[in-house]
């Protein structure tokens, strides 16, 4: 009998359309979907990658390559004293972790759904930072190489990261999801709606829950 | 009641031309200096101020003759006298220099003499001008009269005495820092171990370091004998003292009376002291001892001027003699905020929780009396001053505990503490109604 | 209790969270918890420096007769019986306390903090602080960075007010530049406004810094901490061996760390030794073998290379005899590659006119054959005799050593010097002599006598005899060196020979160069063997195994390259050596090289000396190859490798085998561990230090060689013995006896200084013109410009204004430069740097004389 | 002129004679800098780093530890009101609030005539007759806001130059005597300059 139950699952496929023609029709991605990495930027174009390293440092596969250099006074590239100046990622490595995401203090990298690329060459693979960063509007640069269709915009969308106490302890443990900084803002999940921590600033950390002002 | 003796120190204050050699001689001035290094031996010298029990008169309030004891034996040594008083509202020593540096002089004379002191400093603080310039002026004149300098009044003693202006820094008050200074570096007070000044002092050399005050007494006691000086007062807290009162009473001033024969109560209502509070409003705290004091409320009043009761039952101190008392019109937590913010002013910027912790209990204090306060901050507060001074707490005991290297550190709590532990009300208020209830 | 240490009288026990230790008298409690095993936080402590109980982190209970209370464990010392508690709530609560107090002005940076990831202040948190922080408000503000100097960096943002820099540049390098100034809130580290924290020990202050207030700037954003891979080496930029931790990211050297060596540099490093990995990640190392064609140098492959390099070599062998091959160099090799050329010198290409010591260095067997002492020994001596180079530009952590010590009083400094130099100031006696004279100075020294009030080399007869008096405690450390370029250095090896009666006197050499000292234990010097063995004393030793050695000692630098000038000399080959630049007397050099018919050059770069080679071909250099150096006093240590080689550069010692095999030799060397093998089974004075006693964990530090009990004294009375065996035929071969010193014949006077002239006193800057600072961006631009100081009273008799910019004639050169007053400088007497790039001492001397002089004209 | 002149440079180098270690002088002489040039001048405290052997950064570091040395230019008349306890009790505040408005800058800030400086200081020490402000170090007791304008009034006039003596003078009443002191002041010369270039 349990040879037939077996089947069970099969069977109630029948009649049912499960496939969809690829690459002509592409399924929606589930929201937490690990594509290609961007490169964000600040809504004054300034880059948010800092060239601090974290990512490839946390990164397992050690396919992330960042060396950061000083800001050139008269023509910063991001805000403050460093900036990434060289970054790349070995796709051929990258096993889509997100933990480069998790690492960033600056929400600089994320991850869109976007994965279909291949390459003839291994060289090709290695995105650099001319191609990971994002364009004017905010949104991932089309590579030639890239197969994007029409529905292909809403997959360079992407969540932020996964656990997230934000420097604040009333948060540690909790796991939580910021909003989305490239492509439209989604409510926040319910952990984070009953009391949202100011996000890690490099000069004043709030602790305060109610967000009074620092004075 | 308050008791009535011939005063010591302020004896010819008010006597004309006080400050010159010509007023202090016609009032029987180095007639003391003469005796000791004529007719007594530096034993003898130590042994009267060790018999008048003679407590320094600079806030530690440790007796001047056990001090003098603990002197290291070496060659050299140095006295340094500290007249860098910037205690707020503190200002006896400012009027001794002005008024009578004759009597600071000798009695840093004979007290040089009695400790075989190779010379002497008068550290005295920067802001004083005019009695930097009647120090220098009595100094000179007392080279001139052969009060100083070499064989003094024929004796075999010299003595080189150098005024040494400060140049603007409250901790300069403590005796290391102090001598810090007076070697020409920033005054950071030193760490003890290994630099107790008696040990290792100024340049390495064993030193004394006393106060003005307790320099102004030691004329009177070789004249008079220690134990005149011991009959005064209690055996515990001898002779008078000079206090100085300030404030909301009606007659501010420096007033010296006996100690332990007379209390709070006498300095701050007895006509012949402060006279009461003025405009005829109610007494709502003091403070007893300066600035680093926990403060008193009326209860306290009748306690007498004792720096043992002041300290065991009051678990406060008397410090450096001087008496702020604040009516009913004062908010306390814009008092408490002022001093906190004095403190973080004049910390030295060594020991991270006084750098630190000063300047953000001042931010704090600031931002409630501002009117920006929360709920948590009064919690912050204690816990804050109890990272400053562990085992901070109201009601308050002495002496307190310490994270830092002087004891500036613990001196930035009792503000906070008293006001927080006498008017918590006051702060409530504050940060409920955003902003001061006094205006 | 079990584990109780018996109690003796050089320890006191305490307990430690209810265990108890034992720790030595005088010692901190936190020193002693430590060496314990239990870890006291801290930021100010530093074991090197004084305390000052700054950061109040080491906060720890001890009991006292008020019961237990918060104490410092920085500056309380340990005593008999007391009980220490360092994980209560009280204490918790303290540590808590302070670093929120540290964190509460304190930018969280950390991602662009150049000490993010090794920051003690990020560590300390994690471990020993609270989780929050309760500040709400504005933090301070700063201008961040500002330069402290062209090496430092400082965020004072950052800065958490330890005292270490500051403590550091007062304490330890007695440049105080730094200082804290203002107070309390606002305090903050800082310069006198534009005047640069010119130190050169500046780097150490970025080490020591336990946040990332103060960085550098060769190292900024260059890496991340968790990027970097390490090795432990010792330091070869001058001759005092500061034990580092080189390490790199990726395939570049990034940072050099100092290592506490309590023997030698107690952690510090110089900067010029801190920041020249600039120069072996060059880009203009030479990369490939270079052949002459025509009047250009081609790239080659090896075998070309060599086949060209043995060819010209074996010409002029063939048509001149053997010796008419010399060998310049080898003090930048390590001790197995100077060990394998000179086994190439002296047995397959058979000459003995070998020098690693380019004419700025002692004689041989001054350096080998005099009793040694270690730094170590200098410090604790009761009298220091400094006859040398100024240590603060040569040997800088030498210097600071010296200086710890003299300043501490343990040891009194006389020097005797021609002009002034860092040491002067701390020197209990300074006897500025006149350039020349110095063994007469040191006669009279030692022997006494002379006039009440004669003086002697310019000195007066009162300072000499307050020297003497100095000096008569005995056991003194001579540290002995070049105190100038410009006279002969015969005449220190004449008064080192005279300080050498005195008694219980022992020997500091102070000779600058990376491994001068292994390659001269190597026989890299003319009449030396290998071992510190002289040419006729080792010629049955280790004729044995290597067969026929040359028969004369050979020439030193100067003679060859006097020799090679006139011609008759006709096959150089420079060994990392750039005579053109740096042999005192430059001209001779140059000539020299354009004399000699045939030069093979082995080096790094392309200098002044290398560019005219016939065959250049590349070294690897610093943290490229292992192997094991040796620093002033003998003391063996370990190089590490952590990079490769640019190119197809190869080891030193591989190009000697290689180019042996094409000479039609075999030196038998495959490796490093199998050149060691022979050393220590030929060298006398490195006779049981097997490869294995130099790895073991105890010799971290280095091993003063020889070792004490090694058996190299044994041949001192064999003479019957060996006749014996002669007799017999069957009897072995003895090891030699070690070098010993003659003192040499005294000299003639020097001429005497006429009345227009100034005799000149030359010696080397930190930063020079050498080829490590020229090819490091970072300290290239250090280099000052040359001043000629003069003393004032010269300065007035010939009309001048310090400041004036003067025309310096000397019979080889004129420079126009500018002209100070400098009381430190002898009356007629004129000091200039040697080997500055743009007024250059060495195009002034001639190498000929036994002192030079210059006259001064107004421009 | 910035370096000590010639009439301050004989009074320093007898301050020093007075110490057992010449860095004892830094503080007088600071003083003494900042009498004759009004402040702190870089070339003034490089000359007393000079006279006590010190590096510059020595002094700079201790000069900018006190309160009463400016390392910036000040007005002619320093206007210093105190604001701790017992004048905040009796009207500090009020007083430097009337005193800004009354000569228009904010305390820390200069009369653009340079006439005046205005700062806020802790306790000066004249707590009996509060509220209290010194010029120049000079004190001025139980000051009202009409005594402040008249008190300006007088200074502007030079009705006071008695009193208050240009700012920057602590002391003027000269030491006139000392024992080995003394005697060491005429045998003593400036100190031999630190030879060669510091690195």
């Amino acid at each position: 009998m349990s040879f037939f139950k077996g089947f069970k699952v099969t069977a109630e496929q029948i009649g049912h359309v499960v496939t969809v023609q690829y690459p002509e029709h592409k399924r929606p991605k589930p929201e937490r979907f690990h594509g290609r990495h961007v490169l964000n930027r600040y809504e004054d174009g300034m880059e948010k990658c800092i060239g601090c390293e974290l990512c490839a440092g946390v990164c397992p596969a050690r396919c992330i390559y960042v060396r950061g250099a000083d800001n050139p006074e008269d023509a910063p590239v991001s805000p403050g004293e460093r900036y990434g100046f060289v970054y790349e990622i070995n796709y051929l490595r990258c096993i889509h972790c997100d933990l480069c995401v998790e690492a960033c203090p600056t929400e600089a990298i994320t991850e869109s759904k976007l994965f279909e690329f291949s390459f003839t060459n291994r060289q090709d693979a290695i995105y650099t930072k001319s191609e990971l960063v994002v364009a004017d509007d905010g949104n991932p640069q089309q590579l030639p190489w890239e197969d994007w269709n029409e529905t292909s915009r809403q997959d360079t969308s992407s969540w932020m990261r996964a656990t997230s106490p934000s420097g604040s302890a009333a948060f540690e443990g909790t796991t939580q999801w910021s909003g989305e900084l490239g492509y439209g803002v989604r409510p926040p999940e319910p952990p984070q709606v009953v009391a949202r921590p100011k996000p890690l600033d490099s000069e004043a950390p709030a602790a305060d829950p109610e967000g009074g002002d620092g004075h | 009641m308050a008791t009535t003796v011939a005063p010591i120190v302020t004896a010819h204050i008010g006597t004309p031309d006080s400050h010159t050699l010509r007023g202090y001689l016609a009032s029987g001035g180095y007639e003391a200096l003469r005796k000791a290094v004529t007719t007594m031996t530096r034993e003898e010298v130590q042994t009267e101020v060790d018999t008048a029990n003679l407590l320094g008169r600079g806030g530690a309030g440790f007796p001047a003759g056990r001090k003098w004891s603990m002197l290291r034996k070496a060659d050299p040594t140095y006295l340094v006298v500290n007249g860098d008083e910037s205690e707020p509202a503190t200002f006896k020593d400012h009027m001794l220099l002005e008024e009578d540096p004759h009597q600071i002089i000798e009695g840093t004379i004979i007290t040089a003499y009695a400790i075989g002191a190779a010379q002497a400093f008068i550290y005295v603080r920067g802001e004083f001008a005019l009695g930097i310039e009647r120090m220098t002026q009595a100094l000179n004149e007392a080279y001139g009269h052969g009060a100083a300098g070499n064989r003094i009044f024929g004796s075999d003693f010299s003595l080189d005495v150098v005024i040494h202006p400060g140049a603007g820094a409250y901790i300069c008050g403590d005796e290391t820092a102090l001598l810090e200074s007076l070697e020409g570096k920033r005054g950071f007070p030193r760490i003890k171990p290994p630099y107790f000044p008696a040990v290792m002092g100024l340049y390495g050399a064993p030193t004394i370091v006393n106060n003005v005050e307790t320099m102004s007494n030691i004329p009177w006691i070789v004249v008079n004998g220690g134990a005149a000086f011991a009959a005064l007062g209690e055996p515990q807290a001898t002779g008078t003292r000079l206090f100085a009162v300030s404030g909301h009473v009606k007659k501010p001033g420096n007033y010296e009376v006996e100690l332990a024969k007379n209390t709070f109560r006498d300095l701050i209502y007895d006509p012949r002291f402060g006279a009461g509070i003025r405009n005829g409003a109610e007494l709502k705290a003091f403070i007893p001892g300066g600035a680093s004091s926990f403060w008193f409320g009326p209860d306290r009043l009748d306690m007498a001027l004792d720096e043992t009761k002041v300290k065991g039952e009051g678990g406060s101190m008397m410090g450096s003699g001087s008496i702020i008392a604040m009516d009913s019109s004062t908010c306390m937590v814009r008092a408490a905020w002022r001093l906190v913010r004095f403190f973080s002013r004049e910390s030295c910027g060594q020991c991270t929780p006084c750098r630190e912790g000063s300047s953000w209990l001042d931010k704090i204090m600031y931002r409630i009396e501002a009117g920006d306060g929360r709920p948590d901050d009064l919690d912050l507060l204690m816990d804050v001053c109890d990272n400053i001074s562990p085992g901070v707490q109201w009601p308050s005991r002495w002496p307190p505990n310490m994270t830092t290297i002087c004891p500036l550190g613990p001196s930035i709590p009792p503000p906070i503490v008293s006001a927080l532990g006498m008017f918590r009300d006051e702060f409530l208020t504050h940060i409920k109604d955003g902003a001061c209830p006094y205006g | 209790m079990a584990d109780a240490p018996e109690t003796s009288t050089d320890t006191v026990s305490i307990t430690v969270d209810g265990k108890v230790i034992a720790a030595q008298p005088g010692e901190m409690i936190i020193a002693a918890a430590e060496r314990n095993g239990v870890y006291i936080p801290r930021f100010c402590y530093h074991p090197r420096m004084r305390p000052v109980g700054m950061c109040r982190m080491c906060l720890v209970q001890v009991k006292g007769p008020r019961g237990f209370a918060l104490s410092p464990a920085c500056y309380v010392a340990v005593a008999e019986g007391q009980e220490v508690v360092t994980d209560s709530p009280e204490v918790k609560k303290a540590q808590d306390g302070v670093l929120e107090f540290l964190l509460v002005n304190h930018p969280l940076d950390c991602p662009v903090c150049d000490k993010g990831g090794e920051c003690p202040l990020q560590d300390q948190t994690l471990t020993f602080g609270p989780g929050e922080t309760r500040f709400v408000e504005e933090k301070r503000h700063w201008a961040k960075p500002i330069n402290l100097s062209d090496l430092v960096l400082l965020d004072r943002e950052r800065c958490i007010q330890c005292d270490r820099c500051t403590r550091f540049a007062d304490e330890v390098a007695g440049d105080p530049l730094i200082e804290f100034v203002g107070r309390g809130a606002s305090i903050e580290v800082n310069t006198f406004p534009d005047l640069p924290f010119s130190s050169y020990f500046s780097g150490n202050t970025v080490q020591i810094c336990p946040v990332g207030a103060l960085t550098a700037t060769p190292y900024r954003f260059k890496a991340r901490p968790w990027d970097l891979e390490q090795v432990e080496s010792t330091c070869t930029s001058c001759a005092v061996g500061c034990r580092v931790a080189v390490q790199s990211s990726g395939a570049k050297l990034t940072r050099y760390l100092g290592v506490d060596a309590d023997p030698v540099n107690h952690g510090w490093l110089c900067d010029r030794g801190r920041f020249d990995f600039e120069a072996v990640n060059s880009d203009e190392r030479v990369t490939a073998p270079l052949v002459r064609k025509g009047d250009e140098l081609i790239e080659a492959s090896w075998g070309e290379a060599l086949a060209a390099a043995a060819k010209g070599l074996a010409d002029v062998t063939k048509l001149h005899g053997k010796g008419s091959v010399a060998v310049i160099g080898g003090a930048r090799l390590p001790n197995e590659d100077a060990f394998a050329w000179a086994k190439l010198a002296k047995v397959v290409l058979g000459t003995d006119h070998v020098d690693c010591q380019l004419g700025d260095g002692l004689p041989a067997a001054a350096v080998l054959g005099l009793p040694r002492a270690t730094i170590d020994d200098a410090c604790r001596a009761p009298v220091v005799i400094l006859l040398g180079p100024d240590l603060k530009e040569e040997l800088p952590v030498l210097y600071l050593r010296l200086r710890a010590a003299a300043v501490d009083g343990k040891t009194k400094i006389v020097e005797l010097t021609p002009h002034s130099t860092g040491l002067t100031r701390y020197a209990a006696a300074s006897l500025g002599y006149r350039p020349g004279e110095v063994a007469l100075l040191a006669r009279a020294l030692v022997e006494g006598g002379g006039g009440e009030d004669a003086d002697v080399a310019g000195v007066s007869a009162a300072a000499i005899a307050a020297a003497r008096e100095l000096i008569s405690a005995g056991n003194a450390v001579v540290v002995l060196g070049r105190p100038s370029l410009a006279e002969y250095g015969s005449s220190v090896a004449e008064a080192a020979g005279v300080l050498a009666r005195l008694p219980g006197a022992r020997f500091l050499p102070a000779l600058r160069r990376a491994n001068v000292h292994g390659a001269l234990d190597m026989g890299l010097a003319p009449g030396v063997l290998p071992g510190r063995v002289a040419l006729a004393d080792g010629r049955d030793w280790f004729g044995r195994e290597w067969g026929a050695l040359p028969a004369e000692p050979g020439l030193d630098t100067l003679g060859i390259l006097t020799t090679a000038a006139d011609g008759r000399l006709q096959a150089l080959i420079l060994l990392g050596a750039d005579p053109a630049n740096d042999f005192p007397d430059r001209q001779l050099a140059r000539r020299a090289i354009a004399g000699a018919g045939f030069v093979v050059a082995v080096d790094t770069f392309l200098t002044d000396s290398s560019r005219h080679a016939d065959v250049v071909l590349p070294a690897a250099t610093y943290a490229e190859r292992a192997g094991t150096t040796t620093n002033l006093e003998g003391r063996v240590s370990r190089l590490g490798q952590k990079v490769t080689p640019p190119g197809v550069a190869w080891p030193d010692w591989m190009i000697a085998s290689e180019l042996a095999v094409r000479l039609g030799g075999d030196l038998g060397f495959d490796s490093l561990e199998s050149i060691w093998a022979e050393i220590e089974r030929l060298a006398p004075s490195h006779a049981g230090l097997t490869t294995a006693t130099l790895s073991a964990r105890a010799s971290r530090d280095g091993v003063v060689t020889p070792l004490p009990a090694a058996p190299t004294e044994a041949t001192a009375d064999t003479d019957d013995e060996a006749a014996g065996a002669d007799a017999t035929g069957e009897a072995p071969v003895n090891r030699p006896a070690l070098l010993s010193f003659a003192a040499p014949e005294r000299a003639g006077d020097v001429p005497a200084l006429d009345s227009y002239s100034l005799r000149l006193v030359t010696g080397h800057k930190l930063y020079d013109s050498a080829t490590s600072v020229r090819r490091s961006p970072s300290l290239a631009g250090l280099v000052a410009k040359g001043k000629l100081r003069v003393n004032p009273y010269d300065l007035d008799r010939l009309g001048l204004t310090t400041g004036g910019r003067i025309r310096l004639q000397a019979p080889r050169a004129t420079m126009v430069l500018e002209v100070v007053a400098d009381a430190g400088v002898p009356r007629g007497s004129a000091s200039l740097p040697f080997n500055l790039p743009s007024e250059p001492a060495a195009d002034l001397i001639d190498g000929s004389l036994a002192v030079n002089d210059v006259r001064i004209e107004t421009t | 002129m910035s370096r000590l002149g010639p009439d301050f440079l004989p009074r320093a180098i007898a301050t020093i004679a007075l110490y057992p270690e010449p860095r004892s002088a830094m503080l007088p002489i600071l003083h003494l800098v900042q009498e004759q040039n009004g402040f702190l001048t870089e070339e003034g405290m490089a000359h007393v780093a000079e006279l006590l052997g010190l590096s510059q950064a020595e002094v700079y570091g201790t000069a900018t530890f006190y309160d009463m040395f400016f390392t910036h230019p000040v007005g002619n008349y320093l206007v210093s009101v105190c604001t701790n306890i017992a004048c905040l009790l009796n009207g500090g505040y009020e007083l430097l609030e009337h005193a800004e408005q009354s000569l228009g800058v904010k305390a820390g800030g200069t009369t653009p005539d340079g006439q005046f400086t205005v700062e806020e200081v802790e306790c000066i020490g004249l707590c009996g007759n509060a509220p209290c402000l010194t010029v120049n170090w000079r004190f001025f007791g139980d000051v009202t806001n009409e005594g402040f304008d008249s008190l300006v009034g007088d200074l502007t006039a030079g009705r006071l130059a008695e009193t208050v003596p240009p700012h920057g003078t602590l002391c003027r009443v000269r030491r006139t005597v000392g024992l080995e002191a003394a005697a060491a002041v005429e045998s003593t010369s400036v100190p031999e300059l630190e030879s060669g270039e510091r690195s």
